[in-house]
């Protein structure tokens, strides 16, 4: 039995990102390699734009997607999601030595940047909303780190993978620490996209999932990207 | 922060062959330019007509069009390409299976021709509306006086009289056609734009492949000019210089 | 100088007439330009149209190949009535289409703005209807059209494009591409308006010839003695209907209406 | 044919607008749309960005596209040569690329200087919306400065040696004879050229203005719905292009032409 | 009927003439059609230039107001002669951008085409230039433009666009336009083609009078009868240059050289 999975045609390291001979390697791909393997599915990687990755989804043309969506109760109501598959936490970024704290005090009268219809935003909205000068929405990751150092805005909240990687590469800014927990909008993790109603493959997947948690497999491909567990709590 | 720019210094990442990107760019203008190619006949075609259609139809017929013209340039082609893609191949899908027909699978490159068609289209029978009426209305008369039939007098008088009034508003168009293609992403046809930021989505040199694709463009756009100029100096001929 | 009178002499009163106008009616929004014109050229006439400026001559002789669409009336063309149907707006239009195109090659006009084609050569507008209407070969329609040019003076001109052209230039080669497709009944809108006395002679003789030919003419005209000169036949426009018509002696010498005696007293 | 406006009563408009009438009652019933009342004010608010943003834009742009038109038209060649390759670069290089470069290029540059971080300007340099206007600006400009060329070059010589033989200024002629001229003549492209740049304005959501795509694309993340708000989106942009088009319609009408 | 020979009585000679043309030449890429022609009016006089079809006559006039470039020559206008310099390509071009313009505004010219403003109604041609060149109240422009149209009998096409009027009524409303600049020297070219014997008598008054305000008139005209009445000078134009010129009764009765007597005899 052949599943299509879907991945975003945009690449999103550490998670998919091609080549340039059109080979798609990352966390997730090894990640959906593992579980299919798990459940004795022949899956084959199929990039979609971002934009199109639901409808294809609803229209046949693929039957799952596997790309870092958050499980919330309003998408639910669209599409269905597996178990989660990770889980990180949010940080908030700043300049070197600005003395901000990721908490109200901290952010009173800044200018806070994030990704446009992420968790993040729905969190920055929802608790920072009131103090901060202004929120300023990006299309991508990139873009706002890239305004972060370029001091046009003065925080921003994001993954910790992926604000790890850019404070990493970039001198100008740190990560100044992880936002008060709120599970209503940061959600119960990671979860791989499926049709509403495709329960059979839901619980295919759900089972490999558990399984490969379980035999070390997960611990195994992830030790390459990550110095520790994704999975989280 | 600069390493945007500084991104522009690895040049390696532009080689032909992987791991560079630079075959893979050029494969993805290749297929930008074969649909708006196709894009861009179908759209001529479905503008000739809808043109005429506009000025010399019935009432019915000129509604309809305006319906048409309307509605398609007025939404946006992404929200078209998707209802026509997936909506469309959904719904005809499951019309052949009610009438007992397998399946059908519309490559993304053949609905891309197809929608870059429809909306070209629309845009087109505006811009050679205005044109049409550029026409002295003397000359489509003289026609007619000598017995031609419409389609000749369209073929002889009206087409190569409104050309110098038509080439500027459809070399626009050929120009946002080959960038319209950017648009087909969405149903995983891997034209220029797309590969482009998947190379710098995977390399961080944005700055680097948004050039290069960019100097691509560019030069698409130079050499359609020089056919672009040739076409209007001919379609000037009879024309007196304007000074 | 004085031409034949060639319809009087020639005419063939069985076969049925070139032009028969009947009854036509041609409304502008409220302008109510032609109140019931009836008309009838046998074949060899040559009949020429006079009025006053907006009178509607212009507007008639359009009608008669349908590039005006009248309001109501008939019109035949050597014996064959164009069909015609309610346009469901108190007007008329074509039934078909291609009766309609078959009866306009019979036809050729000259236009009082001549409206030459623009994008085509002196010799490109000759032969154009020849070859895409007709279907005469390219060859054989540029050696025609070459003895045309010479006989209105314009062979040096062949290659020019009409933008280029002086206002007598144009006209003569509007009247070169009339005359290219052979018609049998010609219509001129003010053949000679923007020529100098020689070519009025030289298009007067081109007219006489076409007549010799059996060709059927409808020529509107401000310039009396040419009217007198190459018509047998004078139709006098005003207010909306044929005010008089007669044979051009008759018209000119003992015109009946007032309106006719004062239009023509300007004149002498 | 005169430009009347027909009456939206005969029978096959009715039947047209019952179609109409039909497919949104369809959508509105069979469709998910709970979440419309959460967005609706911020629908609002991002329908007026997008408009202001088009009227400015189009505005700035068309008033450069003039000169750049009749440069191109009837200039030197020291002032024809620099119109012609700027078209060329706006037409020839994506508005999105355009766009980026002046935000994250250009806009990254000024940072680097303290002056300007310091300065009164700054609060300006660092939003985006300057960018973007700047960015949607040329474009117009570059693609109405070519139809404008055009529309120059088509009107008939005859009526500008009128214009000149009575003594009128160049600027006079060009005011009262060319533009206006041209301007009838590229009305129907303008129209068209209009509402593409309409269609152009989400893109400056990349650069964090928040329009109504913006707000629509918030919401497809945030619900995963697929067709509800690209249809909404779709019906608002044809509203925002109906206004459009019977605007130029009516200027159209305003100088009859025959047979058209 | 005659028209009086306003200039003969009227000339003053001790004022610079009205038009002075001197040695005008001009080359259309291989084609000369001017070879250098030389012709002066004094004020109130009514020049005719007649001549074949192609021969230069519009050409002349429209290099009188600098639309063609000469290729050579010199042209005063109330004795102020028009700057030129060499453009570098062997042809001239105005020197002083300023002075045309002032000088132009004392022409008015009459095109063979009419050349109306194809997006203005019959009054906004009118009144254009007198509101924006001249600086005339808009109201007293229209009030103007009003009798300006009943006297060329207009009155009820005023608010028309160009395209829906028959020719000989463009004709009038461009004649119109041209006499709304209250000119000192007119140009016409062929201002009678488009119209019928009635109104050829109109226009024929109209000039009259406006030479008799001591207005210059240059025309082009084909029509001899035209020219023999309301002329007082008459220059023929052959081969590129004034091949005879005199007061019409003298060119008329008495042509010498052979070629005028070839134009004229067609006439007779
Ligand atoms: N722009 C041009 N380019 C090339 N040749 C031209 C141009 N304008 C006029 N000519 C030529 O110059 C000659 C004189 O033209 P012009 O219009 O002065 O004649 P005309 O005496 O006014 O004739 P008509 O009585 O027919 O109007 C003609 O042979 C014409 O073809
Ligand atoms: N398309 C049109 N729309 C409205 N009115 C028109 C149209 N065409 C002609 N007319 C009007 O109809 C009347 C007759 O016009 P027509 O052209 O037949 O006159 P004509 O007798 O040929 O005059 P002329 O000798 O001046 O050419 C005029 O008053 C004119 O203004
Ligand atoms: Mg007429
Ligand atoms: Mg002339």
């Amino acid at each position: 039995e052949t599943v299509r999975v879907g991945v975003a045609a945009e690449p999103y390291p550490p998670f998919t990102e091609p080549d340039a001979s059109g080979n798609w390697t990352g966390w997730e791909i090894e990640f959906m390699n593992a579980v299919c393997a798990e459940a004795k599915l022949d899956c084959v990687v199929t990039p979609v734009a971002w934009d199109g990755i639901i409808p294809a989804l609803t229209s046949n043309k693929i039957d799952a997607i596997v790309g870092s969506m958050s499980i919330t109760e309003e998408r639910q109501k669209t599409i269905d999601f597996s178990d989660k598959y990770y889980n990180t936490p949010s940080v908030i970024a700043t300049a070197k030595g600005s003395g901000i704290t990721p908490d109200d005090a901290g952010l009173k009268d800044k200018i806070i940047g994030v990704q446009v219809s992420t968790i993040h935003q729905d969190y920055v909205t929802t608790h920072f909303g009131d103090v901060a000068a202004e929120i300023k929405e990006y299309q991508t990751q990139d873009e706002a780190n890239q305004d972060l150092a370029a001091g046009r805005v003065d925080a921003i909240m994001a993954d910790s993978l992926a604000l790890d990687a850019f404070v990493k590469s970039d001198a100008c800014c740190e990560i100044v620490g992880a936002v008060e927990d709120d599970p209503a909008i940061l959600g119960a993790g990671v979860g791989i996209g499926l049709r509403k109603g495709d329960d059979e493959l839901r619980e295919k997947f759900n089972a490999a999932i558990a399984a490969i948690r379980e035999n070390g497999t997960y611990a195994e491909f992830s030790k390459a990207y990550f110095d520790f567990d994704i999975y989280g709590q | 922060m600069l390493e945007w720019i500084a991104g522009l210094a690895s040049w390696e990442l532009l080689a032909l062959e992987p791991p560079g990107w630079g075959g893979v760019l050029l494969k993805g203008l290749a297929v930008s330019l074969q649909v708006a190619v196709g894009g861009y006949l179908v759209g001529f075609v479905i503008g000739v007509g809808g043109a005429t259609g506009k000025l010399y139809g019935g009432p019915i017929l000129r509604d309809i069009l305006d319906v048409y013209t309307t509605l398609v340039r007025a939404v946006p082609e992404l929200v078209l390409i998707l209802l026509l893609y997936y909506a469309g191949t959904d719904a005809l899908n499951k019309f052949m299976m009610l009438i007992g027909a397998g399946p059908m699978d519309i490559s993304g490159l053949v609905a891309g021709i197809f929608v870059i068609g429809v909306v070209q289209g629309a845009y087109q029978t505006e811009v050679l509306r205005g044109a049409f009426k550029a026409v002295p209305h003397g000359q489509i008369e003289a026609a007619r006086a000598y017995g031609m039939s419409s389609p000749q007098v369209l073929r002889r008088i009206t087409l190569p009289g409104m050309l110098p009034h038509a080439v500027p508003g459809l070399s626009n168009l050929w120009l946002i056609a080959t960038k319209d293609t950017a648009l087909l992403a969405v149903v995983g046809v891997a034209e220029l734009t797309l590969v482009t930021r998947q190379a710098g989505g995977t390399t961080k040199s944005y700055f680097l492949f948004f050039c290069a694709a960019g100097l691509l463009y560019l030069m698409v756009t130079l050499i359609s000019n020089v056919v672009i100029r040739r076409i209007e100096r001919h379609a000037r001929r009879g024309m007196p210089a304007v000074r | 100088m004085s031409s034949p009178q060639p319809g009087a002499e020639t005419g063939d009163y069985q076969t049925p007439p070139a032009v028969q106008v009947a009854d036509l009616h041609k409304t502008f929004g409220d302008l109510e330009v032609l109140k019931g014109v009836s008309l009838t050229a046998k074949t060899g006439d040559v009949v020429a149209i006079i009025g006053g400026s907006g009178s509607g001559k212009s507007t008639m002789l359009r009608c008669i190949n349908m590039l005006e669409l009248p309001t109501q009336g008939a019109i035949s063309i050597k014996g064959e009535t164009i069909d015609m149907k309610s346009d469901g707006r108190g007007g008329l239009q074509p039934a078909n289409a291609g009766q309609l195109r078959r009866i306009r090659t019979r036809l050729a006009m000259v236009f009082q703005s001549f409206n030459l084609w623009q994008h085509m050569t002196v010799m490109g507008n000759i032969i154009e209807a020849p070859v895409q209407v007709m279907g005469v070969p390219r060859d054989e329609a540029i050696a025609r059209a070459e003895k045309l040019l010479d006989r209105v003076g314009l062979s040096d001109k062949r290659d020019v494009y009409p933008a280029f052209l002086s206002g007598g230039q144009q006209q003569r080669a509007a009247i070169a591409r009339a005359l290219a497709v052979e018609p049998e009944v010609m219509l001129f809108d003010e053949p000679t308006s923007a020529l100098d006395p020689e070519l009025v002679g030289e298009v007067l003789a081109v007219i006489a010839d076409l007549a010799r030919e059996g060709r059927t003419m409808l020529l509107v005209t401000h310039e009396m003695k040419f009217a007198r000169e190459v018509a047998n036949h004078v139709v006098f426009l005003a207010g909306g209907v044929i005010e008089e018509e007669g044979p051009p002696d008759v018209v000119y010498s003992a015109p009946k209406s007032e309106r006719l005696q004062k239009f023509l007293a300007t004149v002498q | 044919m005169g430009p009347e406006l027909r009456s939206w009563k005969e029978p096959h408009r009715l039947v047209l607008i019952g179609i109409g009438i039909g497919i949104i009652l369809l959508a509105a019933v069979t469709m998910r749309w709970d979440w419309l009342p959460r967005y609706s004010w911020r629908l609002v608010e991002g329908v007026g960005t997008t408009l202001w943003l088009l009227f400015l834009t189009s505005v700035m742009g068309f008033m450069l596209a003039v000169p750049l038109g009749i440069a191109q038209a009837a200039g030197p060649w020291w002032l024809a040569g620099p119109a012609r390759a700027f078209c060329t670069v706006i037409r020839g290089t994506p508005l999105l690329l355009q766009l980026w470069l002046l935000y994250y290029g250009l806009g990254s540059l000024f940072a680097q200087y303290p002056e300007i971080r310091d300065s009164w300007a700054w609060p300006y340099l660092r939003s985006a919306w300057p960018y973007g206007v700047l960015a949607l600006t040329l474009s117009f400009a570059g693609y109405e400065g070519e139809v404008m060329r055009g529309a120059f070059a088509g009107v008939p010589k005859g009526e500008l040696e009128a214009g000149r033989a009575y003594g009128m200024s160049p600027w006079t002629s060009f005011r009262r004879i060319w533009l206006p001229r041209a301007i009838h003549r590229a009305l129907p492209t303008l129209a068209g050229e209009t509402v593409l740049q309409l269609k152009a304005t989400p893109l400056v959501a990349t650069i964090t203005v928040v329009d109504v795509y913006a707000i629509i694309s918030r919401v497809r993340q945030d619900t995963y719905l697929t067709y509800e708000p690209l249809l909404l989106l779709a019906l608002i942009y044809m509203m925002l292009t109906g206004v459009l088009v019977m605007a130029f319609r009516w200027l159209e009408a305003k100088v009859p032409v025959k047979g058209g």
